[in-house]
């Protein structure tokens, strides 16, 4: 079938491989052995996939290809609807692929020693990692929203499982919102499936077919589009739907927090570009201002709360929740500079809350417990992870030479060349947020890993195993590759959004 | 006198707004056995007046009756048979009995 | 009289010769090899269905003077109901050998095959009286059924609510197709809808009404269901199962007929709007009751009244997606909801549990049936890639191929309530696989017939929605019935 | 491609931090602190033939016409906003970035050399951190090189944030200290706050000018040499050129680097940072970024006379405010961090009493002499303040305290430190012929140029100085015989120690004759300036005086500091206590920002948004809750249900329908 002769299916087939091997495995005695080869394994090959990726789509473009997308391949599935297994990818997804898979990656080898049900919990995790890379290398409505939700499911058994805390009520939480923002979503996806071509053509939910027919009626374009923003919104956190947030990082494992503010967040920004904004772009102008401002209150809100939190996870939860909110409203600019940046965002975002998520989960498998109040001196303890943690943190704050600068910096500057004095002003807001977030970065290391240690027990405690230092070292190796040379990513980045930035301004 | 068509339709109403109020009302099972009775029989009623009166040249009405008395004693059978059961288990057929299966 | 024209209906043919079989078996067969009775059915009864899954049968044509009438569509539902009875067949077979059972167990599948015909009946029926007549073939012997465990107490109580409501609403039913006959003048879907089609009067209008709540109580609208969880927690788990499946889904394909047929075109307005109230009552009501429940079978009759809201979509649509989804949607729901009932059978045939917390651990002791269980939470919720993900929307989307805004509404509103529901199917996920218990239901070996089933409805769950052709045979069979109306 | 091997200058520092930053531990103490320093040297050299090729080198493009150019010796574009704005990563060498590089090198090196012996126990126990140590010197070395020789006005930006973070790792060194800890964590907020501005600014800037880089902006044919700014570009907010508040901002991310008044109140808790930490970073190097900054865009801030006179204002009270609290402290390292306010105070307020006044230029050869003084007076302070601040780590080490009343009467113990500091004392001081004197001659005489008042009041400034130095000095030094608490008597320190104080006196007495009028001018055209006796001997009779009155006072034990504190003990308190700034930050960071702002937030978020998603929940269990009646288990109420239900759907129909 020629469908296999396209890489990209191969991005869903080795999870869906890896599952069945996992499946093979027991828990029993040196199952556990088999269990870890089978998910190193898998991730590796999905490492280098991505790799491969990477490099196929630079050098294509490099030859002068100049289709939005590359790779593209379309197989029908269901003939009434016009559904098909449509795949293909432009510079945003091929990022974002490559970022699903380095998280996945370093989210083994942070899950190395998880107990009880490795298996099971590898199993639940690779069905995660497939609805993630299923929803990137689509371009189809139906299937996008498939997998999207394939993404979102497995959450609810990984917290509830795995999770600690208050992790049945958090886990419901999570699922129950994100659940309700697809549910929106999915209203969305049938109006604009109705609407997709002109009276007379047949209906198409190909999302390029669509876009370019541009033929949704603008007095539906008011409903769709928000019904979809707020879809995706609600997974991208935005304020006031980012309560699942909080909660749900708290009492998520290690692993599970990495991906899904990794990746899974990411779903919520790419969505709100890929379908919200690429497929409506005169409601995207009209109704802009209001996601702005709900985007803009994130940021600063986000940072805020994060500055009383006693917990690390809630602190980190909250920093999401102001970095996401960041990469929605950059996308609200409307121009490639401030697009580019939040894709960057994303990435950025992605990697070092990963980061963060992990050292937060070694330190709390230490100390067993997460209250900064409780701990503190740790860099004296445990030197690898303190210093990751400084470097995560440094990241987040937006240190020249880690990845969050490079983002926030093409943010600002991209948001502020809108003409609208609206936008510019909440630019202005939202780069406040760059010193709340020094506050409560530098508070958090401040107390957690310096000064006096606290509590005389943690003395004992070790440094990082080597998986542990192989998990974060890979996510830090990333970090400050794009903040070392941002201009590879934003090479590949921007030239996805020039159509739609066209597309946005004829609609203006 | 001549009888017309709503001469039979008002009594054939009022029967089954009896046997309404009746199967409402009655504690007794085998009393709301008997309302049901009355439902189905007005509402056979409706079908013959009907087939006699407006639409005389053909069968269809009557046929139906036939066949609704036919179920409508298959019900009655069946009905009884459980109200035995029942009875059996409660020692009794007060309808209010059975209303354990609730919320 | 022209025999030739029973070659119209081999399907109902073929029942009756299982039927036949089986009544046979059970009557003369010496009591040594009662034992395999329900083998004998399950495997009969296979071998009809595997027999009617021949597409040449999907001809069809029609039979005594209109009355009755089979095409694709027809023969494609009495398939999916062909299949869900397979299923409560394989299942129940270790609970009709059981002590008390067992001396009745042959009218249990006499009873059983017979409502099925009845519901074949209903299906076809393009006439009133015969659709009278098979709704009640499909709905009395219930009754029977449901009162079949008769050392319980809960089974009577179920049996007596059941044909209490179950005779009140076909009196409500005759009265409202008497008053359509006392206008039309006839009982012909066809020539009712070309003599109905310029009266808008207050008696049709009622009639319609009486009709609707009439078919309404099979499928367990709000306000009409009341007897539904009150009957499912009584009656005996294979009954239930097949209660809450095979005639849910009998009942709501003819209504889609009756609806869109006799009322048609000139209707559709008003029985739209009645549909649209109903919908939105019984998604939400059944959803509100269906939270707090305790009891897994009143949870899943509950949550069995608030799918029926979301098999009306399609009946709402009126149209060839419509019935196209509409028979999806109860194909998936059959392998859905009869995966859960397997394993409900399953646990309490061995531990006598049947409520929520009595799952609380059970996947540390028996994963297959905790992931069984789950799947069928999650293919009920609507999850991908489970195939009620794809029923759920392919529903919605068939609803809102009537384009006007009001659907929209209304499918948002079921939207909102896939989230309750997603919460409670998400408790017996929960009970399984996260809370922890005590007295968690040992490890145990479930019988042959049901784990069979079992594996058959897995396998549905996870293939019937990525194996597209299914739905297009469905939708090219709807689309070719749907010109006759 | 000329002065190519400037890029090693920035390089090398990089890998050394590299280098010793991922080896750690692994590398031994000694070993880590002797690659560390041989590889400054290295620097140091190449930074010198960098400079001295650029100053007096010829064949190059550095001199064209007789005006000195920039030369950009390597520019690759590193991230791409736009077409227009490109942020590129470069060198690019003008006199100021040539001058700095051999201040920074310098400055650099002696710490590295000093930091030897210093660093090598902490408090009797070996030194833990030695490698991170130098690691981190090497970071801050090169964070600072980069800083100075960019291309671009995002480049000093990302810069900025890369001296920010090096000082917040050295400040926070002994980061077992809680005040360590918060020193830095306040130095870096408070820097990071002026950062805010310091990035709108620029945002501002390159929205209207369509370019960040310096030699489109102030180069020739640039924006600055169109003089087309300020109106033309983006009109006016609140009654100012959009163009004046870009710049202020810019100044004000400058003021927080170089802490002006009011955003100083990091540098004197960063003193709890390792004493030759605080020579490089906060005395001589980072803390004149600022300075620095608005000297690379000056022809863009001559064109703004608003901005400028912000600076001005800000500059002078700066000057007089810090001068003013180091009367009082008796911490010296503290004492030493107020001057170095005051100082760099001067620097900016000599920039920004630069006009471009054609009147001026003819009496004074004014137009650019402030320009020049400040960065000449930036070159002579960073070499006697360093120089003080490794004699007061000398100190420090020897005594193991910060407070001077711990140490009195040193001189005898430490004949060698006492000589050095008292040269640096008297090269603040401004007497001749000690390099502070030149320098800060020519910043009085550009103050008088702007004005008398303005004069006036810097040269008060400078008698206030050299009364604090002095003081300082004395109480260190004299005023009693030395109460001895350690185990041995305190005396000069370890060679390592001393050779950087030697060479820095050294310089700090010689580099006054540097011929800066003829390389540091704002247009590259040597100044030609004379000696302004009046001006000069005025200064010199103030510092005198304080002087005088220091000698006085502290030369021997006595009461009369006591009388005079008690007689004006509310204005002593007050500047003794910084004049509460600490206070007014701690109370608008706790107070304000946290109690009244994130800790609402944080409520709010939990109660009011989370509780409205769990409200809605707890809604649904009571509409769940409400409808079980309607379930009531008795058949009789379920018809009935039913049939109010069939004959409410028909009568809601027939009224919808047929009316």
């Amino acid at each position: 079938m020629t469908i296999f002769n396209n890489i990209l299916i191969y991005f869903v087939i080795i999870p869906l491989l890896t599952l069945g091997g996992l499946a093979l495995c027991t828990n029993a005695g040196r199952g556990i052995r088999a269990i870890r080869a089978v998910a190193v394994t898998g991730a590796t090959a999905l490492v280098a996939l991505a790799a491969y990726l990477v490099y196929y789509f630079v050098t294509a473009r490099a030859a002068g290809v100049q289709d939005a997308m590359l790779l593209r391949s379309d197989v029908m599935w269901y003939e009434p609807f016009n559904i098909k297994l449509a795949l293909g990818v432009d510079g945003v997804s091929v990022v974002m692929i490559a970022l699903s898979a380095i998280i996945v990656f370093a989210g083994v080898f942070a899950s190395w020693k998880m107990n009880p049900l490795p298996k099971q919990f590898f199993l639940w995790f690779f069905l995660l990692s497939t609805g993630v890379f299923g929803f990137f290398i689509s371009i189809d409505l139906f299937t996008m929203f498939m997998f999207y939700e394939v993404a979102l499911i497995p959450m609810y058994l990984l917290i509830g499982v795995w999770g600690s805390g208050n992790k049945t009520y958090s886990a419901m939480k999570l699922t129950l919102m994100l659940m309700g923002g697809s549910a929106l979503l999915m209203l969305g996806i049938i109006g604009i499936y109705f609407h997709s071509a002109p009276e007379g053509s047949p209906l198409t939910m190909n999302i390029l077919e669509i876009a370019e027919a541009n033929a949704i009626p603008h007095s539906w374009q008011m409903y769709l589009f928000p019904l979809t923003f707020v879809g995706f919104g609600v997974l991208g956190a935005m304020f006031p739907f980012h309560t699942w947030s909080p909660d749900g990082h708290a009492s998520a494992p290690t692993a599970v927090s990495m991906l899904h503010a990794g990746v899974l967040m990411k779903l919520g920004g790419y969505g709100c570009f890929r379908i919200a904004i690429c497929l409506m772009p005169f409601a995207a102008n009209e109704l802009a201002w209001i996601f702005l401002l709900l985007t803009g209150i994130s940021v600063v809100y986000g940072a805020f709360s994060a500055c009383v939190q006693t917990d690390l996870k809630y602190i980190n939860a909250y920093s999401s929740v102001s970095h996401c909110g960041m990469v929605l409203f950059a996308i609200l600019m409307f121009n490639t500079t401030a697009m580019t940046g939040a894709v960057l965002q994303m990435l950025s975002h992605g990697l070092m809350t990963a980061l963060f998520f992990a050292l937060i989960g070694m330190i709390y498998g230490r100390t067993h417990t997460r209250d900064i109040q409780k701990m503190g001196g740790l860099m004296q303890i445990m030197p690898y992870l303190g210093v990751g943690y400084v470097i995560a943190g440094m990241a987040s704050l937006g240190l020249p030479g880690l990845s969050g600068f490079v983002a926030e910096m093409t943010i600002f500057v991209g948001s502020f060349m809108h003409e609208d004095t609206f936008r510019r002003v909440l630019t202005i807001a939202g780069t406040s947020s760059i010193v709340i977030t020094a506050v409560y970065i530098l508070r958090v290391v401040g107390k957690l890993l310096f000064g006096p240690v606290v509590d005389e027990h943690h003395r004992q405690l070790t440094d990082a195993t080597w998986e542990e230092k192989l998990s974060t070292a890979t996510l830090i190796v990333c970090v400050a590759a794009i903040g070392c040379f941002p201009n590879f990513f934003v090479d590949i980045i921007s030239g996805s959004f020039e159509p739609v930035v066209k597309a946005l301004n004829a609609a203006m | 006198m001549e009888l017309n068509v709503l001469m039979y339709l008002v009594p054939a109403i009022v029967m089954f707004g009896c046997g309404v109020y009746g199967f409402l009302t009655r504690k007794n099972m085998i009393a709301i056995m008997i309302s049901l009775e009355l439902m189905l029989n007005a509402v056979d009623i409706n079908f013959v007046v009907f087939n006699r009166y407006l639409f005389p040249g053909q069968m269809e009405g009557m046929m139906f009756t036939l066949f609704a008395i036919a179920i409508a004693a298959a019900e009655t059978a069946l009905a009884l048979a459980i109200i035995i059961n029942v009875f059996r288990a409660v020692r009794n057929v007060d309808i209010s009995e059975i209303s354990k299966l609730k919320f | 009289m022209d025999y030739s024209q029973f070659l119209m209906m081999p399907q109902e043919i073929g029942l009756l010769t299982v039927f036949l079989l089986v009544f046979l078996y059970d009557t003369f067969m010496p009591e040594r090899s009662q034992r395999a009775l329900p083998a004998f059915t399950a495997i009969i009864f296979g071998l009809f269905t595997a027999l009617t899954m021949c597409p040449c049968l999907a001809e069809g044509g029609q039979a005594f003077g209109g009355m009755f009438e089979a095409n694709g569509a027809t023969w494609a539902i009495k398939l999916i109901l062909s299949v869900g009875t397979f299923l409560v067949l394989l299942m129940a077979t270790k609970w009709s050998n059981s002590e008390f059972i067992s001396v009745r167990r042959g009218e249990f599948y006499e009873l059983l095959l017979l409502t099925l015909f009845g519901m074949f009946l209903m299906v076809s029926a393009r006439h009133f009286l015969l659709f009278v007549i098979g709704l009640e073939t499909a709905s009395l012997p219930i009754a029977a059924l449901a009162a079949f465990e008769k050392r319980r107490y809960e089974s009577h109580e179920a049996a007596a609510k059941y044909l209490f409501t179950a005779i009140f609403s076909s009196a409500i039913l005759l009265m409202g197709i008497s008053l359509v006959y006392g206008i039309g003048g006839t009982l012909y879907f066809n020539e009712l809808a070309m003599a109905v089609a310029l009266d808008r009067s207050a008696l049709l209008i009622t009639a319609l009404a009486f009709v609707i709540a009439g078919v309404g109580f099979k499928l367990s609208l709000v306000p009409f269901h009341l007897w539904t969880a009150d009957v499912y927690q009584g009656a005996p788990t294979a009954v239930t199962a097949y209660l809450s499946v095979i005639s849910k889904g009998a009942a709501a394909f003819s209504f889609l007929i009756i609806l869109a047929q006799v009322f048609g075109a000139a209707y559709s307005d008003v029985w739209q709007w009645m549909l649209y109230a109903l919908i939105i009552l019984t998604i939400t009501i059944g959803n509100l009751f269906a939270m707090r429940q305790r009891n897994l079978k009143r949870f899943l009759a509950f949550s069995s009244i608030s799918q029926a809201g979301y098999i009306m979509l399609g009946v709402i649509a009126g149209n060839a997606v419509g019935m196209a989804s509409l028979m999806f949607y109860v194909l998936v729901y059959v392998f859905s909801n009869l995966a859960a009932f397997g394993v409900i059978m399953a646990v309490e045939r061995e531990s006598g549990k049947t409520t929520i917390d009595d799952y609380n651990g059970l996947f540390r002791t028996n994963p297959w049936l905790a992931f069984t269980m789950m799947l069928a939470m999650f293919s009920l919720g609507g999850i991908p890639p489970f195939a009620g993900f794809f029923s759920k929307f392919f529903i919605f989307v068939g609803a809102c191929q009537t384009g006007s805004v009001a659907i929209y509404v209304l499918v948002f509103i079921a939207l909102l309530n896939t989230i309750i529901s997603l919460y409670y199917y998400l408790l017996v996920v929960k009970a399984m696989f996260i809370s922890q218990d005590d007295c968690v239901v040992p490890a145990f070996k479930s019988a042959c017939g049901e784990r069979l089933a079992m594996v058959l409805c897995v396998l549905g769950i996870v293939f019937i929605g990525l194996a597209s052709c299914l739905y297009a045979g469905l939708n090219e069979a709807s689309a070719a019935a749907f010109p006759a109306f | 491609m000329p002065f190519s091997y400037s890029i090693a200058v920035v390089a090398l520092p990089l890998l050394m931090f590299l280098v010793l930053g991922l080896l750690d531990d692994r590398l031994g103490r000694r070993t880590a602190g002797v690659i560390g320093t041989v590889a400054m040297l290295v620097t140091t050299v190449l930074a010198y033939g960098v400079a001295l090729t650029y100053f007096f080198g010829t064949g190059q493009g550095q001199i064209v016409d007789g005006i000195r150019q920039t030369v950009t010796v390597w520019n690759p574009a590193w991230l791409t906003f736009t077409e227009d704005l490109v942020v590129r990563m470069g060198i690019a060498l003008d006199p100021i970035a040539a001058m700095m590089l051999v201040v920074i090198t310098t400055v650099s090196l002696m710490v590295h050399l000093y930091s030897l012996g210093y660093m090598s126990n902490h408090e009797g126990e070996p030194e833990k951190g030695y490698q991170r140590y130098y690691a981190f010197l090497g970071l801050f070395t090169f964070s600072m090189l980069g800083l100075v020789v960019a291309t671009n006005i995002f480049q000093v930006f990302i810069f900025f944030e890369m001296v920010g973070v090096s000082s917040y790792l050295l400040i926070g060194f002994y980061y077992t200290s809680p005040a360590a800890v918060h020193a830095s964590k306040k130095a870096f907020i408070v820097t990071r706050l002026a950062d805010l501005f310091f990035l709108l600014g620029i945002m501002i800037l390159s929205f209207y000018t369509r370019t960040f880089d310096f030699e489109s902006l102030v180069g020739t044919g640039g924006v600055a040499a169109s003089g087309a700014l300020g109106s033309a570009h983006g009109g006016t907010f609140m009654g100012i050129s959009i163009m004046a508040w870009a710049l202020t901002f810019i100044f004000i991310g400058g003021a927080g680097k170089s802490a002006m008044y009011p955003l100083h109140i990091w540098l004197p808790d960063a003193m709890e940072g390792p004493t030759p930490v605080s020579a490089l970073i906060h005395a001589a190097t980072m803390v004149v970024a600022g300075v620095y900054l608005v000297a690379k865009l000056f022809p863009l801030y001559v064109l703004e006379q608003g901005a400028m006179d912000v600076i001005a204002v800000v500059g002078a009270f700066t000057a007089f405010y810090a001068a003013a609290i180091a009367c009082t402290q008796s911490d010296i390292k503290r004492a030493l961090a107020f001057s170095t306010i005051s100082q760099i105070a001067f620097m900016m307020t000599s920039l920004a009493v630069s006009s471009s006044d054609g009147a001026l230029i003819e009496i004074h050869g004014g137009y650019g002499l402030g320009y020049m003084a400040s960065m000449f007076h930036l070159f002579t302070h960073a070499m006697f303040k360093a120089l003080l601040f490794l004699c007061a780590g000398a100190i420090i080490h020897a005594v193991g305290s910060n407070e001077n009343s711990a140490m009195h009467g040193l001189h005898k113990h430490m004949p060698i430190t006492s000589i050095a500091f008292l040269i640096g004392c008297l090269a603040i001081a401004g007497i001749p012929p000690f390099a502070g004197f030149w320098s800060k001659d020519e910043i009085l005489v550009a103050c008088y140029a702007k004005g008398l008042g303005w004069g006036l009041w810097m040269t008060m400034v400078a008698g206030l100085t050299a009364f604090y130095m002095f003081r300082l000095y004395l109480l260190i030094f004299f005023w009693s015989d030395h109460k001895q608490h350690g185990h041995h008597a305190p005396a000069d320190a370890h060679w390592t120690m001393t050779v950087p104080l030697i060479i820095l006196a050294a310089i700090s007495v010689v580099a006054g004759f540097v011929p800066a009028h003829d390389m540091v001018t704002c247009d590259g055209k040597p100044l030609h300036t004379q000696l302004d006796w009046t001006v000069a001997g005025s200064s010199v009779l103030v510092a005198c005086l304080g002087i005088g009155l220091a000698w006085r006072l502290y030369y021997k034990e006595n009461d009369a500091p006591e009388r005079m504190k008690a007689a004006a003990s509310g204005l002593w308190t007050a500047a003794y206590h910084r004049f509460y700034m600490d206070e007014l930050y701690q109370f608008i960071t706790h107070k304000v920002i946290f109690q009244c702002v994130s800790k609402p937030i944080a409520w709010f978020d939990r109660k009011v948004i989370d509780g409205t998603m769990n409200l809605m929940g707890t809604v649904t269990q009571y509409c769940a809750a409400m409808v079980r009646p309607l379930q009531s288990g008795k058949v009789q109420a379920y018809v009935l249900t039913y049939l109010i239900g069939a004959l409410v759907l028909a009568a809601a129909l027939i009224a919808c329908v047929l009316i």
